[in-house]
């Protein structure tokens, strides 16, 4: 069970952390979705070509670099509405990774490694904990960027008020920019961490991790390490849903509902007793 | 290093968006060591000037050059030397104030962190104005004085160490206290003396013809005098002066109506008590405020001035005690029974203004429900109401700009004419001639006494002592949330006051 | 419009990727582009299904206009599809008109009980309704999910699908054979409407002042309740709406999963209008052709439906891009 | 396959309600037809898709319609019967082929059902009897799982009950753990829900939940249990983890039905279905990767019943 806890929290986490970041440098990030369903076909990719695990994940890591680079230059060159350019990056992922998997794969459905997949994926507990340990442990780096570097400084004044820094000759931008690409990789190696996990690449394989990332974000109240216990509890109940789904005699349909109901619940009473501040540098949706 | 040191040729600056010329052809040069001031009325075009020389704001020509090289965008000016302090500070509210000291120029441990050490060691030795104890502090608790000298100090750190640069100051002393107005000079003069030069916008033409070596005045976006010390204040009040000034735009409000409240006499305060966490703000004040009369608070913001403009404008209740008018009601922003007073808050664009807004949304946000008919708004009713505001104060706007497009004054200017137009019974005005030229100032305290002499309640609420005795009938000092004071004007010196409000019991 | 240039090279690049990824570009640039106008049927459906968009984007435009983010349009459209419908089959023997109303009163009182809840919340405790609106939408489908496959199921119908609602109820088609029924007239004065509300009423200056700065707005005295509650339940309420117009203009019964997606083109939509309801009904317009076109270009060459989502992709990174139109200043 | 029909030939839509890709009926569908018109020779098939709002299938099929340009629309979905008769009523001379679906009794139209409820039986059937061989360590009590996409009619009235059926038909307490994913698409969660699965007393799971399925094959291959296909032989998507797999004929079904139907042999009005003893529905056992990890005395056991199905001595029926 914790196992199973931890290796769902794993992808959310990532790309929830990556979030983080960009939500710090004042950019809501709402192409995470896309950029998670092209980490993981990359990685299926080079998986596929080198038969490495580690090659799967710098290859995911390197899409979503490059998808978010497209995002970023829509949004920030192009000045393109950040909600709709992130929508737009989702469609475009989805919309163009069936031609690519034509061409690689001559399929435009399910791609299964070809090489022996357990070998790929490695011992399950180890490999659980080693990316669980890992993902925590970004956490705290980015955490330690964030609060403790002169980056984070930038990053989170480029988020607060932009012009702040502009005055002071440096670009928030460049600040956003940085953010978007490292949430492209983070959520590529979220996405190669789900396919070479499974060894294999599912269209449509992200199934909404991007937006529970989002509420991951904000349920940590924007902190890399509240973000590590938003994801626990989102992966805790959602496993748990999934558990129940064996004892009890609820409809499985009904339990799926659950862990979102449950996230709302702590989301509410975290509002209620956890926060004392609010919520700051959220851009107003008219502006 | 024979070249002349900052040196601004025919610079000019059209905004597009409202086709305003903001910057006419304008040239100037400033040399190493001098103290230069630029005075003019609210939107000659001070601020779009020395944005033009900080890069923020591209000219449409001329140009910027530091010891003879030219200057272009806002990285290439810091990189020479050029840095400049905003009239609306321009600093993080979730980054602490040492952080923002900074920002863009962080001293690094292991090429990777953030020096925490290194830059407080800094700050105590090249500006040792800024208490130690405020550094850690989020700006976002930071009073508007304390905003201020923080992105003073920002600039100060930001001048090279092993050449002379040049620091701009707009508007530097304004909502600050005699303490910080007087540290800030300091830091001004001891700058300029290290070889840097000193370019200083100000409204307060005393302050300017005691500091500044030359004064450049402007009007209507052109230079129209240079002068080298010593210059008088009238001098530089005439020149600023444009011909139409004082008669063509109407002197009040004219579409007032009888204040709402004519029974409704006062403001009572009982025991009134608020806390913040431990810290206690105000303890337990009683207190009358009389119609009919202007009284003026003075005290830094931390001595309770800051709690006493929310409680007085409803904004917060007490924690305990009551606040009442004279008839028996509560006061708050809204609600059935209760008295919205007019209130002019001390941060004009968080709470002040809607600054995405036109000068009209602005303008009728109070009397909305006046100007609507049905649940409709009546266009017309509402565009001559903002034109009479404008008027009034001598908006320098049209009623359809976005509020972004003025400048700091009028901003200011604004917000007065809306609380004034609402004919209020009480009005709480914190910092009334807050970055106002010295003839809207005039205009403005003229307009405060009339609401009082008409039978209003009015509060003033200010960290400048001088505005305070000027205005009002009567002052109250506070100190630590307490009442040190309570006098007629004209029964006190002005250091005396000066003395109290920074907690000196002798006094 | 400022956003013809943008629209231009989105088109531009579409157009590229069309002649790059069929076959027989000219019959699926034709079947793209001219087919939507091309007979009664296919320009009616269009016309049709942009209607439904324009009253979720519009309930987009009330919550983003007051500051406030509703992501969770799509579960309030389809739980308000799913009691409307409920309603309608409970009822079956009102009046012709009261029946329609009943249901669509319950799709729009369900959106907007959905959406108020998100604003107490905000309201009471600051709880971000930016998420809560998206959690409450996401627990609630899988329960609408299983209402549709379990208790309100028809079993004669092999579809996946409640029965269907008295016919009586149904709105009233205006371009047989297509779908375009009346409830297209009723987005459009909706939208209409909304403009006058927004632009004209002290309400809707209310409304716009919470959205610009919602401490301005409390200090002169603005009900803040009144524009977080309610504005939300506005939003949820035209989302439901939506859905309750699907069920008695076009699907006549609550299909499972139906509607899914809409209320983020309904985000999309409102933005491109740049959160203006009368550009709205353009933007829509817009949205409605994009997708008529891939469906007829499906049947119609060897279009596929990923290329009908890149297309759409594309033309969306530009659509809203302001630096094509004018360079920003300072 | 994509020309625009010609009028001389008999002219065929296909239409998917869904996407081809990684759906295998759907393949087999198209296949199907597409022999059958390439061996005719006189016959042009479009296939359109549909995709995966079923409140817009109608609409693309009455589109189709529309045109007039098909003389016959192929289609399969159990639940495309109520679409066909909507589009019937504006339409009435359509003729249409219904696979995998039921609808009797009207003149245009012909439909092939297969006999789930067999197919399901088989796959708890031999469930069982892998389950209680030496292939896994013994348990007390015998539990299989089913893992399906969403809750659907015929997964809840007929695949579930039948595999129940089938488990029982070995151990008379056998249960059924039946989880739902929620979607067709999440094999992340899908694995996770396996786990569970494998983790509280299955040893084998049959799945029918599309890319689902990947998720299942995962956690089977992590925790060393087995894993049930269902439609078409998926043996080589994990070799020695799916160990079973039974099939339906659905490409033959086309094939035999287009042919019938461009020769204009086709019995409109007529509803067959189609069992295990019509050699339609039964268990894949040719597979040489099923013979290398399936112990001899579970495949002679099933080979048992598959007799009896093919003797005509056991059946089940299907009902409406
Ligand atoms: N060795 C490093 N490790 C981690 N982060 C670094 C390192 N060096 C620089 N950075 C970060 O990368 C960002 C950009 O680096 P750069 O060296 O350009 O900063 P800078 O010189 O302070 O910027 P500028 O010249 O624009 O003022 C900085 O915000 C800094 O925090
Ligand atoms: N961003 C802008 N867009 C359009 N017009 C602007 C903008 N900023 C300033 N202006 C206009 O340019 C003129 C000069 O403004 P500026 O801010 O330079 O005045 P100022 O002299 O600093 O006034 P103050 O004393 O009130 O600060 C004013 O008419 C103002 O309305
Ligand atoms: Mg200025
Ligand atoms: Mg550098």
């Amino acid at each position: 069970m914790i196992t199973s806890i931890l290796s769902a929290m794993v992808p959310i986490l990532l790309a929830a952390l990556g979030g983080t970041l960009t939500e710090r440098a004042g950019v809501l990030n709402i192409g995470i979705e896309g950029l998670i369903l092209t980490g993981a076909f990359f990685s299926v990719v080079a998986v596929s070509a080198t038969g490495s695990m580690v090659a799967g994940l710098f290859a995911g890591a390197a899409a979503g670099v490059a998808l978010s680079a497209v995002y970023s230059v829509a949004c920030i060159e192009l000045r393109a509405n950040i909600f709709v350019a992130g929508l737009a990056t989702n469609l475009f992922a989805a919309g163009m990774i069936p031609f690519l998997s034509e061409t690689f794969f001559g399929t435009r459905g399910v791609v299964r490694i070809a090489h022996d997949s357990s070998r790929i994926a490695g011992d399950p507990a180890i490999r659980t904990a080693v990316f669980a340990l890992g993902s925590i442990a970004i956490a705290a780096a980015v955490a330690a960027i964030l609060f403790r570097t002169p980056l984070g400084m930038r990053i989170r004044a480029a988020g607060g008020n932009p012009d702040a820094l502009a005055v002071r000759g440096v670009s928030p931008s460049r600040y956003r920019r940085i953010t978007m690409l490292a949430s492209g990789a983070f959520a590529g190696i979220a996405g190669a961490e789900i396919a070479t996990r499974l060894g294999v690449y599912v269209p449509n394989i992200s199934a909404g991790r991007g937006w529970i990332a989002l509420v991951a974000i904000f349920l940590g109240a924007r902190n890399p390490i509240g973000v590590v216990a938003a994801s626990v509890v989102f992966a805790g109940f959602e496993v748990l849903s999934g558990a129940a789904q064996g004892f009890t005699n609820v409809p499985g349909t009904l339990l799926l509902g659950v862990p979102f109901l449950v996230t709302l619940a702590a989301m509410i009473v975290y509002s209620i007793f956890g926060r004392r501040t609010r919520i700051q540098g959220q851009p107003s949706p008219n502006e | 290093m024979d070249h002349p040191h900052l040196v601004l040729e025919s610079l000019c600056k059209t905004y597009p968006d409202n086709g305003v010329r903001a910057v006419d052809t304008c040239s100037l040069t400033v040399d190493r060591g001098e103290i230069h001031a630029i005075v003019g009325d609210n939107g000659a075009g001070k601020s779009t000037l020395m944005h033009l020389v900080s890069g923020v704001v591209a000219a449409d020509g001329g140009t910027v050059t530091l010891c003879g090289v030219p200057v272009h965008g806002t990285a290439d000016s810091v990189a020479h030397g050029i840095v400049m302090s905003y009239q609306t500070p321009r600093l993080v509210d979730e980054l602490t104030v040492l952080e923002n000291l900074f920002l863009g120029e962080e001293p690094r441990r292991m090429h990777v962190f953030f020096d925490r050490r290194a830059a407080t060691d800094r700050v105590a030795t090249l500006a040792p104005i800024i208490p130690k104890r405020m550094l850690n502090r989020r700006v976002r608790t930071l009073s508007s004085g304390q905003r201020r000298i923080a992105s003073l100090v920002a600039a100060l750190l930001r001048l090279p160490t092993d050449r002379p640069g040049v620091i701009i100051l707009d508007e530097p002393t304004e909502a600050t206290t005699i303490d910080e107005t007087a540290q800030i000079v300091d830091v001004i003069r001891h700058t300029a003396s290290g070889g840097h030069a000193v370019v200083l916008v100000s409204h307060r033409l005393q302050e300017v013809a005691s500091i500044a070596d030359r004064v450049t005045v402007m009007r209507a976006g052109r230079f129209v005098a240079t002068m080298a010390s010593p210059v008088s204040v009238a001098d530089m009040a005439r020149l600023m002066a444009t011909d139409d000034r004082p008669t063509a735009r109407s002197a009040v409000l004219d579409d007032r109506v009888a204040a709402t409240e004519p029974d409704g006499h006062g403001l009572k305060l009982v025991d009134v008590s608020l806390t913040d966490g431990d810290r206690v703000l105000l303890d337990a004040l009683t207190l009358e405020l009389r119609s009919g009369e202007v009284t003026g608070f003075v005290g830094v913001r931390e001595n309770g001035i800051e709690a006493l403009e929310l409680l007085l404008s409803g904004t917060a209740r007490p924690a305990l005690g009551h606040i009442t008018t004279a008839n028996g009601r509560s006061i708050a922003p809204r609600g059935r029974a209760t008295l919205r007073p007019g209130y002019v808050p001390s941060d004009r664009t968080t709470r002040g203004s809607a600054q995405s807004g036109t000068v009209q949304d602005n303008l009728i946000a109070v009397e909305r429900r006046r100007l609507s008919r049905r649940g409709i708004i009546d266009t017309a009713a509402a565009r001559r109401h903002a034109q009479s505001c404008i008027r009034a104060l001598g908006i320098d706007a049209e009623a359809n700009w976005s509020m972004r497009q003025l400048s700091g004054g009028n901003v200011q200017k604004c917000i007065l004419a809306r609380e004034l137009a609402a004919s209020p019974g009480v009005l709480v005005v914190s910092e009334p001639g807050w970055g106002l030229d010295s003839a809207t100032r005039s205009r403005v305290h003229a307009q405060l006494r009339r609401v009082a002499a008409e039978g209003g309640t009015v509060a003033v609420l200010s960290t400048d002592v001088d505005e305070a005795l000027e205005v009002s009938d009567r002052i109250i000092a506070l100190h630590a949330g307490r009442i040190v004071a309570d006098l007629r004007v004209g029964t006190a010196s002005r250091s005396a006051i000066a003395r109290l409000v920074a907690g000196d019991p002798t006094a | 419009m400022p956003s013809i240039v943008a629209v231009a090279i989105g088109v531009a690049v579409a157009v590229g990727l069309l002649v790059v990824g069929s076959r027989d570009p000219a019959q699926s640039l034709r079947a793209y582009f001219v087919s939507p106008f091309s007979n009664r049927f296919f320009f009616g459906n269009m016309l049709s299904s942009s209607g439904y968009l324009l009253v979720a984007a519009i309930g987009i435009v009330v919550a983003f206009r007051a500051g406030l983010y509703n992501l969770g349009g799509d579960g309030q459209i389809y739980v308000g599809a799913l009691v409307g419908t409920y309603v309608a089959l409970a009822m079956p023997e009102l009046p012709a008109p009261v029946g329609t109303l009943a249901l669509l009163t319950a799709a729009a009182a369900t959106g907007a009980l959905m959406a108020a809840l998100s604003g107490a919340a905000k309201h009471l405790w600051d709880a971000p309704e930016i998420i809560t609106s998206y959690l409450l939408s996401a627990a609630l489908i899988p329960v609408a999910d299983y209402a549709i496959a379990g208790p309100l199921r028809d079993p004669s119908r092999s579809l996946l699908a409640s029965a269907r609602i008295p016919s009586a109820y149904r709105l009233s088609r205006l371009l047989p054979p297509s779908e375009l029924n009346t409830s297209a007239l009723v987005a459009i004065a909706l939208a209409i409407a909304l403009f006058a509300w927004i632009e004209r009423t002290t309400r809707g200056y209310e409304l716009r002042m919470t959205g610009m700065n919602r401490d301005f707005a409390a200090y002169v005295g603005i009900s803040r309740a009144g524009y977080t509650i309610g504005a939300l339940a506005v939003s949820g309420a035209l989302h439901g709406l939506s859905g309750g117009l699907m069920i008695a203009g076009t699907f006549h019964a609550a299909v499972s999963g139906f509607s899914l997606g809409i209320g983020w083109n309904a985000i999309a939509v409102a933005l491109v209008a740049r959160l203006d309801p009368l550009l709205a009904i353009g933007s829509a317009l817009l949205f409605g052709y994009l997708e008529a076109g891939a469906r007829t270009a499906m049947l119609q060459s060897d279009f596929t439906f990923q290329l009908g989502m890149v297309v759409q992709a594309v033309i969306l990174f530009f659509v809203t891009g302001s630096v094509l139109i004018r360079s920003r200043h300072q | 396959r994509q020309e625009p029909p010609p009028t001389d030939l008999f002219s065929i839509g296909v239409f998917v309600p869904g996407v081809v890709e990684g759906s295998p009926t759907y393949e087999m569908l198209v296949a199907g037809v597409e022999r059958a018109v390439a061996e005719t020779a006189r016959a042009s098939v479009r296939v359109i898709e549909g995709g995966f709002n079923q409140a817009q299938w109608e609409q693309t099929v009455v589109s189709m319609a529309a045109t007039g340009d098909y003389d016959l629309i192929v289609t399969s979905n159990p639940e495309m019967p109520d679409v066909v008769r909507a589009v019937l009523a504006s339409f009435p001379t359509q003729r249409f082929l219904i696979l995998d679906a039921h609808l009797a009794n009207n003149p245009m139209v012909h439909t092939v059902m297969f006999n789930q409820r067999e197919q399901a039986f088989l796959a708890g059937h031999f469930a069982a009897l892998v389950s209680t061989s030496p292939m896994v360590d013994r348990r007390s009590r015998l539990r299989a799982g089913l893992f399906a996409g969403q809750e659907y009619p015929i997964m809840n009235d007929v695949i579930l009950p039948s595999f129940e059926l089938g488990l029982r038909s070995v151990d008379p307490d056998a249960t059924v753990d039946f989880r739902v994913l929620g979607n067709w698409f999440d094999a992340g969660r899908a694995a996770e829900l396996a786990n569970s699965m494998f983790a509280t007393g299955s040893d084998v799971v049959l799945t029918i939940a599309g890319g689902g399925n990947q998720g299942v094959i995962a956690a089977a291959r992590d925790r060393r249990r087995f894993v049930l296909w269902y439609d078409t032989p998926g043996y080589s998507q994990a070799p020695g983890i799916v160990i079973g797999s039974t099939y339906v004929a659905l490409d033959r079904a086309a094939f035999e039905r287009t042919v019938a139907a461009i020769d204009g042999t086709l019995e409109y009005g007529r509803a067959d279905v189609l069992g295990v003893a019509d050699g339609y529905v039964g268990f894949v056992e040719d597979d040489p990767l099923f013979r290398r990890h399936v112990d001899s005395s579970v495949r002679d056991a099933l080979r048992r019943m598959l007799e009896r199905f093919e003797s005509g001595e056991f059946s089940l029926d299907v009902r409406f």
